[in-house]
């Protein structure tokens, strides 16, 4: 059920690995002792577990914002080294976005603010603007380029933070919780925005507590809880009851709706779970229709 | 510890008399000098929440503002770093008789919850940081202010805003500098010669972090104004 | 968060009433000032470490982590007390008897900065400030103050969190990022203090906020005995300095 | 499918009403023209809506926090007054828990925080500290009572402003998006919570995004988009695909599970949609292993 997260499935290079990694926040227990993940190039990578289970920690450690007491990080196959200028590059090709857009916009304007990373890299004037046009278009906010933030609605300032990051050019994107507090409607519409900048070539690390959405976004996901308990495709990890309940998580719909399909015959033995209710419900009105 | 928190690692040395480092005679005498700014400050900001209740909470968020303010980390030379002391941004935002008070209530939090600074030390660094630092940020924003105005709008509000945080913030120092050498004056040359000891030893870090100060200031000013 | 502050909630005196703790480590603190440094402040010292690590349980590793940057300001402090300037010897010359006195500045205030930090290393503040009405502070003051501890955590989060996010976008690079960085996080933080101001204003107002921010304190038990035993440590440091001094030691 | 919020279901009284409810923020369009809304007593009522569709508003408006520019609110049965007194009264028995616990905690002591409103209502110390020891019992966290407000994890911070909500003895209790940012477990401990006391006679107004959740916890939903698009019994309202389309949210999968099990003959045609993957999973289990 669950692979090695070092080799076995060696087809796709990794984009970024973590080896042997501990930490712990001061004066309290650690949270890893030993974590060994490994994310493949142009995957999404769904990170799940319970609250206080380490799944930030662990997108923090991935991209350098949290240096991890032992352990080591690789990015593109390179191991990161020690110091400033290491770990700068580390944060500059694993860009993590965090839950809280507020938290990530301090300029007036959105232009500006997407303009913050690629100042940072010295690019010149002309450079930085096209990166930012580049990485607004890329989000479909082109539209929202002089607006001043504080006067965006929650999913498109969420939207103007995706684009500070992008604009940085990172191989990896690590989202913490990138469709918290979105309506069902937000949700959909980031995912498929996100997918677009997978099918560019982005790899994607997203944290959610949307067994659902992991479900049928992800393509691996890393099941934690102080630890991993398990890695490996989503449809394997996330329809195990015994895992699941490990991480305190509750199962997907989709694993049950599909084998209730199949028992009803309208749905073929080897074919997937249905996604989406919708897809559920299309399935049940072809039969009743036909 | 190995999280990454560039600007917010509490516990870089700063210019906070420490507990018991002045005889008590002087840590009493320099309480009974800025008392009178103190309660004055007090006053102020009693009165204006009695007038208008909806106060309290504003004047909770700007002491909570203060405190993390003063807990940011700035650049200084050599690679080390250090705290800005507010008292520019602080007084110009809240004028000075208010930062008399929210300047005491930091200062205080900074001892209990930092070990920045003393309690009974907690007068003499009122005196430097929360009364003679704003008066003379703020008199050198009025000044620079008027004298600067037909520069134009912004490089007139520049100017004055880095001036008020970079005179504010040397001010602070050169107080401090005056406390420690009336306490320990030299023992040939008296209180000009501590003074001139105290004053260079600390002048290394303080004057690179006053440009600095004021640098960091007319940023935070440009952003709050153009909002 | 910050960690004295956790530490102090933690703390096995914590139900000890404010005000023992306030007799017992601020009469501490009263004799390492007031007395002779030696032997007195040596003499607090140790009192108040036996007293801190010992009963009271206070984690070395934060107090040492805390105690350091009052230490450096009073090492680097001392340092000017080596020297004399503008003596006879030249510009700038050691002092004979620099030594001395920045010796004895430096152990009167390590020994009042241990006194000072283990109070706060025993006493939180949530269990400290609404009392300060019983000092005399108005109460509109006192709730200020009791609003800003509440407050510098929420805003300290925000700090944190906009700074880890400016980080990643390499905004720590170099000075000029850095400046740029601090300064955009200081004109953030303004924004969501005032924000974060009115929206609490809405939600308390729904618990029926009026304008007083009154709350039930809870009563801790002060036994004038209490107080008496607090205070004992400082007298008898007290009495043993004045014994050392009555009994022919040099002054 | 949708009822007269007003009339029809006669039988449980009106806990809290609305009637003609108008309301716009300064400066935009107008989130509300005429507005009527019933919440029965002791009923669990789930309000759902896109962003910006006027959930937040609505709570808001009913817990006297917004007053609306026409229309009337009334409370068991009685019209809310003008004025002052009238409006505190209001706020008293209709309790508003904000989505952000931070907007409504304003004391570093948990039972000092709990304490505010109780001290509000100018109850004596006694009554008062009993008042909170209740809350804090029927939240279950009376072992956070003398913990600071700043080291409590989010999912605490959430019920100790929910135990200062209750400490006011209100008859409804409103909560804007109480099981955002918990994780699944925490959201089923928290949903178990409510239920006790909505056993105890509460009657509780949530807003959410799950539609899942709401379907198998609400008995009435409130479906906004700027306006009432439906109000009715959960299972009827949540089941059609046309309101959910206008509403703009996903349909729940429990139907589509419930209709493919019906389909295989492994649930009544009579008996609800399971409530839970779990409950579906069973029913396929009782299959396979009979």
């Amino acid at each position: 059920m669950t692979t090695d997260p070092g080799g076995a499935t060696a087809a796709p290079p990794a984009a970024l690995s973590g080896h042997g990694l501990a930490f712990r926040y001061p004066d309290t227990a650690p949270v890893f002792t030993a974590l060994d993940v490994r994310i493949a190039q142009g995957s999404v990578v769904g990170v799940l577990g319970p609250n206080g289970g380490g799944k930030t920690t662990l997108l923090r450690l991935l991209s350098g914002s949290l240096t991890p007491e032992t352990g080591e990080i690789h990015v593109d196959g390179e191991r990161v080294r020690r110091g400033r200028r290491a770990l700068n590059e580390l944060r500059r090709r694993v860009q993590l976005v965090f839950q809280d857009p507020d938290d990530q916009l301090f300029s007036a304007s959105v232009s500006q603010d997407v303009s913050f990373g690629p100042m940072n890299l010295g690019l010149a004037a002309d450079a930085a603007r096209e990166r930012v046009a580049w990485a607004l278009e890329a989000l479909e906010i082109t539209d929202l380029a002089d607006q001043p933030t504080h006067l965006l609605s929650y999913g498109q300032r969420k939207r103007v933070v995706l684009a500070g990051a992008l604009a940085m050019r990172p191989s990896v994107l690590v989202l913490d919780e990138p469709t918290a507090g979105l309506d069902p409607e937000g949700v959909e519409s980031l995912v498929q925005t996100l997918e677009g900048l997978r099918a560019a070539g982005t790899t994607l690390v997203v944290s959610t507590h949307d067994v659902d959405l992991a479900y049928r976004w992800a393509d691996t996901v890393l099941l934690l809880n102080r630890g991993l308990l398990a890695s490996g495709p989503a449809r394997d990890v996330l329809a195990d009851p015994a895992l699941l309940a490990a991480a305190r998580l509750r199962p997907a719909w989709a694993p049950a709706a599909g084998r209730a399909l199949r028992a009803a015959d309208l749905l073929d033995p080897r074919a997937p779970d249905p996604a989406t209710p919708e897809e559920a419900a299309r399935l049940l009105d072809l039969d009743s229709g036909g | 510890m190995t999280t990454v928190h560039e600007v917010l690692e509490v516990g870089s040395p700063d210019m906070h008399i420490a507990e018991g480092f002045l005889p008590w005679q002087h840590a009493a005498a320099w309480t009974a000098v800025a008392a009178p700014f103190v309660a004055h400050g007090v006053r102020s900001l009693t009165r204006a929440v009695r007038a208008d209740p909806d106060a309290k909470l504003l004047i909770g968020a700007a002491g909570a503002f203060s405190f993390v303010l003063s807990a940011l980390k700035i650049p200084s030379v050599t690679g080390s770093c250090s705290h800005p002391t507010g008292t520019g941004l602080g007084a110009v935002l809240f004028r000075p008789p208010v930062m008399a008070a929210l300047g005491t209530i930091t200062l205080l939090f900074q001892a209990l919850l930092l070990a920045h600074g003393g309690l009974t030390t907690l007068g003499a660094n009122v005196f430097s940081m929360a009364v003679v630092g704003p008066w003379v940020a703020y008199t050198a924003f009025k000044l620079v202010r008027s004298a600067t105005a037909r520069f134009g709008a912004q490089t007139s509000l520049d100017m004055a805003v880095f001036s008020a945080a970079a005179l504010g913030s040397m001010a602070t120092y050169t107080v401090t500098s005056v406390q420690l050498a009336l306490a320990f004056p030299d023992p040939q040359s008296g209180f000009l010669g501590s003074f001139t000891a105290f004053a260079g030893l600390f002048s290394i870090t303080q004057i690179p972090l006053a440009v600095v100060e004021g640098l960091v200031t007319v940023v935070i000013m440009r952003l709050l104004t153009t909002v | 968060m910050l960690a004295i502050d956790a530490a102090a909630y933690t703390s096995p005196w914590r139900r000890v009433h404010p005000a023992a703790k306030g007799v017992f480590f601020g009469g501490l603190l009263v004799c390492a000032l007031a007395l002779p440094t030696w032997p007195a402040a040596p003499m607090v010292a140790v009192v108040a470490l036996a007293a801190g690590f010992g009963p009271a349980r206070v984690p070395p590793r934060a107090f040492a982590r805390a105690a350091w940057v009052p230490l450096l300001f009073i090492l680097t402090g001392s340092l000017a007390l080596l020297v004399t300037v503008g003596g006879p010897q030249g510009a700038v010359a050691l002092d004979p008897a620099g030594a001395a006195r920045a010796a004895e500045v430096t152990g009167r205030a390590a020994a009042a900065v241990c006194c000072q930090l283990l109070f706060a290393f025993t006493t939180p503040l949530a269990d400290l400030l609404p009392r300060l009405t019983r000092i005399g502070l108005p109460s509109a003051l006192v709730e200020v103050i009791a609003l800003i501890y509440r407050m510098l955590f929420v805003t300290l989060d925000s700090a944190r969190r906009i700074q880890t996010a400016q980080a990643g976008r390499l905004g720590y690079a170099g000075r000029r990022a850095w400046i740029r960085s601090v300064g955009s996080l200081g004109a953030a933080l303004f924004v969501r203090s005032f924000d974060r101001a009115q929206r609490m204003q809405r939600g308390l107002e729904c618990r029926g906020y009026t304008g007083e921010l009154t709350v039930l304190v809870e009563e801790l038990p002060l036994r004038p005995s209490a107080l008496a035993a607090a205070a004992l440590p400082a007298v008898l440091v007290a009495a043993a300095t004045a014994s050392y001094f009555s009994l022919g030691a040099p002054l």
